[in-house]
């Protein structure tokens, strides 16, 4: 039951209070780039959910089954970013093959995601966080789905930004960032969410 | 490439102003706003960036006759991820405080746009030496731009400027501005990287819309000039005629 | 013909680069690997000597292989060759990240000063901050956690409670 | 298994990912777009990311050197 609460607990954590855009900054490259329609944010979203997930579950028993007994630790960014490419391209590759219809809305933003800060910044923060099996996949799932939360609500702002009337220096980019400066700000406010839950 | 003589000099500036990787072309955020909480963390960020893009602009130079066109991403990917190990393999030796205070964004220098943007659109078309002194501009441009990040951060969230706790070689020293109670430590937060660089796009896109709007008022000077002079010409010319007629 | 040479072309550059990459890679690792474990020594030194005080001397560390879920070697302290107390030594991780510490004991059995050696905890600083540097000089209980880093506080506490109940038992 | 043992196996298995990585990357490059969405494109005025190379970043610079 208490490993249950850890895995949740775990989710939640790094969905909503320690969220992957607004707090650990993560992912600002998308998250800025794509969010200009909702359409293309959820499509990046659930692309960026699906390599996460996948990222998670490999890197983690490369890491400790293999790297860790071969004393060769220090290579695990190389293996990293050689995992999420790879994993990137196979998946591409699937969907170009057999599904058009979810390459319409995926496909295109699969090769962004290489590049994406994020997917790296999950698999590198379990390592360096030397947490267990269970709690990087709780991480992995979390940051995933925060990720996507986050985008498709800025989108939708977004676009609402557009139709505002907003200083002229202040149109695009600036007012997106000052918007995300308060959603971060609200993020904030969910800083002591667990601390009376003693697990 | 033309190679007239400025070329390389302009080549270096290109990075600082004209195309400065975080400013103006908007990329490699994520250490932007993640390792500017201090002028030394912006500092330290910025020499290990330019190390690995100098190092990997001049070997994806050295390399680009090799590289076949097809594979060029993934061999760049590769070079990269090894410079980036190598570099944090030295500050996890030699500098520890740098390396705990950065954490996982050195690694994320091999995720970074500027890097892969930089040796696909120059390094794999001009020859080392070109590369090489892009990289450095490149390099010093993206550190300009975390330090001046930095110093709005620093000195709004804590008051003053403090150095020696990552550098620990350097002794340490805290210029201490604004009083203790008085700094808004809103700006050490993720928030307040939001805010401060939301408003520095903002002034530039304001300075760049003053500059259009004054090279606009320029033109129409310009045009309205000519067109008093071509007036002024034809009046000339039609007094001129009747003179002709009447002898 | 043509597109088989490719590919031979295409292997051999990549095995140049992987082969290049690979022997600069292991050329650092050599240079770096023992500045590295030097580094965490000296961070225990600096930890053993931060609990009690400079000029005490401390034993070698005999390693803990009980029960123990979190505790990892002890260390004898001793002033001008006159016991003075214990340093243990504790690793665990919850699902914020890890943290490996050191945990005074004195000769009373009542916990004294922490040093995290290692503290890869999400909210670090805050930990440090709100939880360990109040809990050294005094104003802050153990027992109360609730600092804004309550998990990373809880697993301190648990450990520190750990050493010193395996303290009262072992060590008479 | 010995230490050395260990260490080819983790050499291996990073050789294996880098060709992994780069038949994926070729074959991704080859197979043809599906029928419908020839034309999709990410309408995005500064670059998301950065291995696309009809980002912005590049656009500026081919264009100013043709």
């Amino acid at each position: 039951m208490n490993i249950l609460i850890t895995f949740i607990l775990g989710i939640i954590s790094s969905m909503l209070i320690d969220n992957v855009v607004l707090s650990r900054f993560y992912g600002i490259c998308p998250f800025l780039g794509v969010s200009k329609k909702v359409k293309s944010a959820l499509g990046m979203g659930i692309a960026v959910v699906f390599v996460i997930v996948l990222a998670t579950l490999i890197c983690w028993p490369l890491y400790n089954f293999i790297l860790v007994p071969a004393k060769i630790q220090f290579l695990d960014t190389v293996a990293y970013i050689l995992v999420i490419a790879s994993l990137v391209q196979l998946v591409g590759l699937f969907i170009k093959k057999y599904s058009p219809s979810l390459y319409k809305t995926l496909g295109i933003y699969l090769p962004l995601i290489t590049t994406n800060c994020a997917v790296l910044g999950v698999a590198q923060g379990n390592t360096d966080q030397a947490l267990d099996f269970l709690s990087s996949l709780a991480n992995g799932i979390g940051t995933s789905v925060g990720f996507l939360v986050i985008i498709v609500v800025f989108s939708c702002i977004r676009v609402r930004l557009e139709s505002a009337n907003t200083p002229k220096a202040f149109k695009g980019l600036p007012i997106a960032l000052i918007t995300a400066a308060i959603m971060a700000m609200a993020f904030m406010g969910l800083q002591g969410l667990f601390s009376g839950i003693n697990v | 490439m033309s190679r007239e003589k400025g070329y390389t000099k302009q080549n270096f500036l290109k990075g600082l102003f004209i195309e400065n990787p975080l400013f103006i072309s908007v990329l490699g955020t994520c250490p932007a706003l993640a390792t500017t909480k201090s002028i030394e963390a912006a500092i330290g960020m910025g020499i290990l960036f330019t190390i690995v893009l100098i190092c990997s602009n001049t070997l994806i130079s050295l390399l680009r006759k090799l590289i076949p066109e097809e594979i060029r991403t993934p061999s760049y990917i590769v070079v990269i991820a090894t410079f980036v190990t190598i570099v944090k393999m030295l500050t996890n030796a030699f500098l520890p405080e740098l390396y705990s205070t950065l954490g996982v964004f050195i690694s994320l220098i091999v995720v970074n746009c500027i890097v892969l943007g930089r040796a696909e659109a120059f390094a794999s078309k001009n020859n080392v030496f070109d590369s090489f002194i892009d990289g450095i501009g490149m390099g010093v441009g993206y550190t300009m731009a975390l330090c001046i990040m930095a110093f709005f951060r620093e000195f709004l969230g804590t008051g003053g400027f403090a150095f020696g706790n990552i550098f620990t070689f350097i002794p340490y020293f805290k210029l201490q501005i604004i009083p203790k109670g008085y700094e808004i430590s809103l700006f050490t937060t993720p928030v307040g990287a939001f805010i401060v660089f939301g408003l520095i796009l903002a002034v530039m896109a304001f300075y760049k819309n003053r500059k259009a709007e004054y090279q606009a008022f320029l033109q129409r000077k310009e045009r309205q000039r000519k067109a008093e002079e071509a007036k002024a010409k034809a009046a000339a010319l039609a007094a001129h005629k009747p003179v002709e007629e009447a002898k | 013909m043509g597109n088989s040479k490719k590919y031979i072309l295409t292997a051999i550059t990549l095995g140049v680069i992987g082969a290049v990459s690979a022997a600069l890679i292991s050329l650092t690792n050599l240079v770096t690997r023992d500045a590295i474990e030097k580094n965490k020594i000296d961070k225990i030194n600096k930890g053993l000597a931060m609990i009690y005080d400079e000029n005490s001397q401390f034993s070698e560390a005999n390693s803990i292989n009980g029960e123990t879920k979190y505790l990892d070697s002890y260390y004898v302290a001793s002033k001008n060759d006159e016991k003075i107390g214990y340093v243990f030594q504790t690793t665990g991780s919850n699902m914020y990240g890890k943290i490996s510490m050191l945990v005074g004991i004195d000769l009373t059995y009542n916990i004294g000063n922490v040093y995290l050696v290692v503290n890869e905890q999400t909210y670090a600083q805050t930990l440090i901050d709100n939880y360990v540097n109040p809990l050294n000089d005094g104003s802050r209980a153990l027992e109360d956690v609730s600092c804004g880093a309550t998990y990373g506080a809880k697993l301190v506490r648990t450990m520190a409670e750990e050493a010193q109940s395996w303290a009262k038992e072992n060590l008479k | 298994m010995s230490q050395t043992g260990y260490l080819i196996l983790g050499i291996s298995i990073l050789v294996a990912l880098l060709i992994i990585f780069v038949v994926s990357f070729v074959l991704y490059r080859r197979t043809p777009v599906p029928k419908g969405c020839e034309n999709i494109k990410i309408s995005e005025e500064n670059c998301a990311g950065c291995t696309h190379s009809e980002c912005s970043f590049y656009k500026k610079k081919e264009e100013s050197e043709e």
